[in-house]
């Protein structure tokens, strides 16, 4: 240990102050930066996750549509919107 | 909401509300994402940059010329974004349907013109004292500086688009308003500078400021008028 | 051909992705150890500099990340070539996640030369050579980073991105060198990063245990990163929704 | 209701030296629907613009339920459709945020409606896909949906059917005569042989003596 | 002209008439529309003018840090200008039509681009004596500062021209071109003021116009790669 | 001549994450006219590029007289016509100047057939005016214009009928037909019901499975 105390440690002769935000900011930067990528991971998972479970729904009932459009997609009606 | 199919008689949406939906469009299709609000102060940060690299390093030479340098890339900021203030909306037609929309057009174009300063003007005036602390300037010019960009940049997006609306349709008369538009905004950069230079020798501003101020009240009053006059005569040449 | 092969087998990005999974707990670990120890050495126990005082305790963070972001941009580079003439994905996916890793360390190298320049120059900020192609390398991030993203198209924008790397990288020793030419030209040499006495074994030793240990911790993230870009870019692939069946909450 | 919503008197435009119509007049009646006809460059665009208020550069006089348009501006604007050539559609948002956007000035709707009426244009599912990934077709649908919950009475539509498939042309066909069936007007052009009961036709002729 | 109606076999239209063929078009295009010609020089004229107003009229400080406002201020106007070196062409297809002429498309590329130079570049060059004697620089800085902007500009066109590519179906476009392009342009701005301050200080300048030589063999002959390449791109995403 | 012109196998393509066709196969024969249909958003404007050459983000091969297109790029463009929606007109020049330029890189042709060319789309006298001044219709004429003069065996022309008139679209139709009768081959879309006897088709059906 190169300091005689710990209040020696924190003020490092005047340059405490420089050193310590540099390492603030550096250890903020990379444990933010692995925060989110880890976060983007999970959230892209679950994310696909309902999306496929959306999809299944959807095409359950496409299913069930098919047998009186043929298509499966709604057409465009182009009829006037009457929101009560 | 049944039609009506009879001709209303009032205007049901109100001009306030109206101008809101025109600022937030404007603002929603500029920050698509939101790293676009980056772009703007990148570029003027790049701008900034090439002063040094390109005239002299020199912290005397920065600290004399900061604040001019500043200002300047702010100028050439806001005179580079006017290009787009309008001409996308021309091209694809969402002007047309602004002028056709049943409130006051110079209320739209003000709307228009806000908007746009909040996405060129704005960022720059507050990414501009780390621009100032890098070409060395001192604390109280620091202040003053952004001062007179917060006044000084809007009246550069009002005036500018008085100039935008016109070089819009007019094909030959683009030059002649650029020719117009450049001496107005010489006043703006001579008051903002001036007024940094008086602070930095230890005048008073007050005055020069009253005066910054006077600008921005008058364009922001003036300049939609012109503009919503000038964007009529575009769209019924095209 | 068995060049082909080869690359077909290590651009495949289920390989890829079940590699990763691997490595991720052994990046993570001895990159956390050798970090943290070379900077507590560095921090508490390393001698202080006879010149500049405890402020030199800096560069235990400025030169590991300095060194990082001009790396990272290289690596991305070769990883532009493999885009264009493989068209493979897995490159692609290099090149996108990572050029916000490498802008930030930019950042962090410059934030912590700077905050270093005040009490040893007296200033925050001078426009010398490293310093401002340091910021140039920034600009250089952001432009990759801004462009990638403005294209919606996969496939458009991993072509587009790997195109201005490569543009990038055939000007990176071009502006260097200007710059250093620049800035011995315009300015008497005040302060050169070089000029500095030899580095006794105490110092040196924590700044090589925390450049190693940041180097892990890149590799950590790019594999977590990758394995993201990875899932977006596969997700209709059998193996990915299975993936994501068993993984999802 | 015999009042007539639109009229125009003695319209004369020329450009390029050119005279495109000389002592044109005509009325919109409401519950009708008027196709402006003619080959390219006779002036049916031009026409158009200078019925919406859009063009300035004419002479004769235009009227809106009896008085002149010029006095009334506002009124006559919260009661016009018009929609161009150029659609008014932001590349860069979403069809939900451009119809939105559009409606903006005009009467408040919710976003419920909003989703309504792109479905009603086929569009259901592209709610949220920036009209720039959108094709030719599904673009112009983006504006069409205007139509589904619009309150204003008169529609002015240049070459409505532009790029629409054949379903669309259909659905859009019975729009507009459900719209004059109602009460409402519909000025439109198109190439496509439009025929609706008890449409009116206003005919453009090109006057060939070019300068 | 009867149509043969079978696979040619031949490029009748030789590679060099195809590029005199482009370079012909653009500048015909641009001439129709002079204040596209004129924006890029009045922009030119705009930053220098305001040097003198925003930061200081003093001869001394003109006299050093003139030509690097010359500079700066070519750099800016070509940067302005690159957003329609290929965005009108790919808004009314010609740049569609261009891709697919049977010549080699860097070839095409290296024409227009020259044409784009020719119009926003050579100008700026014929401008900057004029604009240099109002700044106080001395003949012989002139001379010097004149030869090497009439090398620089090329350059600064060709390197923007794969800017411009990249960003061409983008809504962005204009700032985020800048964004990519600056960096790039910086080693051409600091050998381009290099060589007038060393001219200025007596050295021989001899080595620094070989060099500014080699960019520019180096830009013309790489960058139609990339653009075209950069072109197809774009093409394929819209 | 029974050598395919243009082949195509195994096409696929997809576009904001939805696959707009897979495993598509097709083959151009001289003297054959194609339609290629669906409905909006189908991905016609894609596929016309694709064999254009245009759009490069797709899986598959596409041969040129039985060679891989990418090894012969400057023949196949040499013997290609393609015109978009977007015509490759420059609003700035005349029409005879935009002709000119088309036909630039292509094959030498004196201003008389240029002229001769505008004229047989119905531009006499237009072809000093410029192309700003033109109505929409009479702007994709002088596009269209260069298929009167061209010497290219391949067209692929996307909604090539968009606002023509009637006069406009027939005589379109029976310059088809030629072209095709006379060993070229066209690959055309539009919407309007275009029958050509003999004329072949590719239907795109939109797979709605999107994610
Ligand atoms: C914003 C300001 C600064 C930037 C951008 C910057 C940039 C850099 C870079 C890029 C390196 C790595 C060089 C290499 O790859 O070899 C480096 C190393 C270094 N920097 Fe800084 N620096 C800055 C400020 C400072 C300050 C203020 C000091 C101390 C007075 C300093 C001291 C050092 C030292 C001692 C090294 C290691 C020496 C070497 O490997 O060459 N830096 N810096
Ligand atoms: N620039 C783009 N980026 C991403 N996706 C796009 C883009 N352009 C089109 N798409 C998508 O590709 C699909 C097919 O588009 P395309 O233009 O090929 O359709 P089309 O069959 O020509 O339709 P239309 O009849 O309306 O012209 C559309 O559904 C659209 O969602
Ligand atoms: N911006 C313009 N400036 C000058 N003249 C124009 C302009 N636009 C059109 N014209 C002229 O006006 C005439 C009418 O054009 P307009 O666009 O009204 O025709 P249109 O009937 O809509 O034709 P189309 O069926 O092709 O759309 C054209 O012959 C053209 O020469
Ligand atoms: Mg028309
Ligand atoms: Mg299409």
């Amino acid at each position: 240990m190169q300091f005689d105390s710990f209040a020696a440690f924190l003020f490092m002769e005047g340059h405490g102050p420089y050193v310590w935000t540099c390492y603030a900011v550096f250890t903020l930067a990379l444990v933010g930066l692995a925060w989110w990528s880890l976060k983007q991971r999970t959230a892209v998972i679950r994310q696909q996750y309902h999306a496929q479970l959306r999809a299944e729904r959807r095409q359950a009932s496409a299913d069930a549509h098919t047998a009186t459009d043929g298509s499966g997609t709604p057409a465009a009606s182009f009829s006037r919107i009457h929101p009560s | 909401m049944t039609a009506k199919l009879q001709a209303a008689t009032t205007v049901p949406v109100g001009v306030v509300a109206a101008m809101g939906g025109v600022v937030r469009r404007d603002l929603q299709a500029s920050f698509r994402q939101p790293q676009d609000l980056l772009n703007p102060l990148l570029f003027f940060m790049m701008v900034v940059t090439l002063f040094p690299l390109g005239v002299s390093p020199e912290e005397s030479f920065l600290r004399q010329s900061g604040s001019g340098i500043l200002w300047v890339a702010a100028l050439l900021s806001t005179l580079l974004s006017l290009d787009h203030l309008f001409r996308h909306d021309f091209d694809n037609g969402t002007l047309e349907q602004l002028v056709l929309q049943p409130q006051p057009l110079y209320l739209l174009v003000l709307a228009k013109t806000l908007a746009h300063w909040l996405v060129t003007g704005l960022p720059l005036v507050l990414l501009a004292p780390v621009l100032a602390v890098m070409l060395h300037l001192e604390g109280n010019s620091i202040a003053i500086l952004c001062l007179t960009l917060l006044i000084g940049t809007p009246v550069l997006s009002f005036i500018g688009s008085v100039g935008a609306a016109l070089t819009l349709g007019l094909r030959s008369g683009g030059v002649l308003l650029s020719l117009l538009i450049i001496p107005l905004y010489i006043p703006v950069l001579i008051f903002g500078t001036g007024t940094v230079a008086a602070a930095a020798g230890g005048a008073s501003v007050g005055a020069y400021l009253a005066l910054m101020g006077a600008f921005l009240v008058l364009s922001v009053t003036l300049a939609p008028f012109a503009s919503a006059a000038a964007l009529r005569i575009s769209l019924s040449n095209s | 051909m068995s060049m082909w092969r080869w690359f077909h087998k290590f651009g495949s990005p289920k390989w890829f992705f079940d590699i990763a999974s691997r490595l991720i707990p052994w990046l993570l670990g001895t990159g956390l150890v050798l970090l943290l120890t070379g900077l507590v050495w560095g921090l508490a126990f390393a001698p202080q500099d006879y010149l500049q005082g405890n402020s030199y305790r800096i560069i235990f963070i400025h030169v590991p990340s300095a060194f990082l972001a001009q790396s990272v941009y290289l690596m991305m580079a070769s990883a532009a070539v493999v885009t264009l003439v493989w068209k493979m994905k897995l490159a692609d996916v290099f090149v996108q996640t990572m050029a916000p890793v490498g802008a930030l360390l930019t950042f962090l190298a410059l934030f912590t030369g700077a905050v270093w320049g005040k009490p040893t120059w007296g200033t925050w900020w001078v426009w010398d050579a490293r310093l401002t192609s340091m910021l140039i390398l920034l600009f250089l991030y952001c432009g990759v980073i801004v462009l990638g993203r403005a294209i919606a198209d996969e496939k458009s924008s991993a072509r587009a991105v790997a195109v201005l790397v490569l543009v990038g990288v055939v000007n990176i020793p071009i502006i260097k060198y200007s710059v250093d030419w620049w800035n011995t030209l315009h300015q008497p040499a005040t302060f050169t990063l070089t000029k500095r006495p030899s580095m006794p074994v105490e110092m040196w030793a924590p700044l090589l245990l925390s450049v190693v240990g940041l180097y892990l911790l890149f590799g950590w993230l790019t594999c977590v990163r990758m394995q993201t870009g990875i899932l977006v870019r596969e997700h209709r692939t059998s193996w990915v929704r299975a993936l994501v069946r068993s993984q999802g909450v | 209701m015999s009042k007539p919503l639109l009229q125009a008197t003695n319209l004369q435009c020329e450009r390029d030296g050119r005279v495109l119509f000389d002592d044109l007049s005509l009325t919109i009646m409401p519950a009708t629907l008027t196709r402006v006809e003619g080959p390219n460059g006779a002036g049916k665009t031009t026409l158009l613009r200078i019925l919406a208020g859009l063009n300035e550069n004419y002479s004769g006089e235009v009227h809106w339920l009896g008085a002149p348009r010029a006095a009334q501006r506002e009124m006559f604007q919260r009661n016009l459709l018009y929609i161009g050539h150029r659609t008014g559609i932001k590349a860069a948002l979403t069809a939900q945020e451009n119809l939105a956007a559009l409606m903006a000035g005009r009467h408040a709707v919710s976003a419920a409606t909003l989703r309504a009426a792109l479905a009603g244009t086929g569009l259901a599912g592209y709610e949220d896909v920036p009209c720039s990934q959108l094709s030719a077709g599904q673009q112009r649908r983006v504006a069409l949906a205007r139509l589904l919950i619009s309150d204003e009475p008169l529609w002015i539509l240049d070459e409505a059917f532009t790029a629409l498939d054949t379903h669309g042309v259909a659905a859009l066909e019975r729009l507009l005569s459900d719209h004059a069936q109602r009460g409402g007007a519909v000025v439109v052009t198109t190439h496509h042989d439009l025929e609706v009961p008890g449409m009116q036709r206003i005919r453009l002729v090109p006057d060939k003596v070019a300068v």
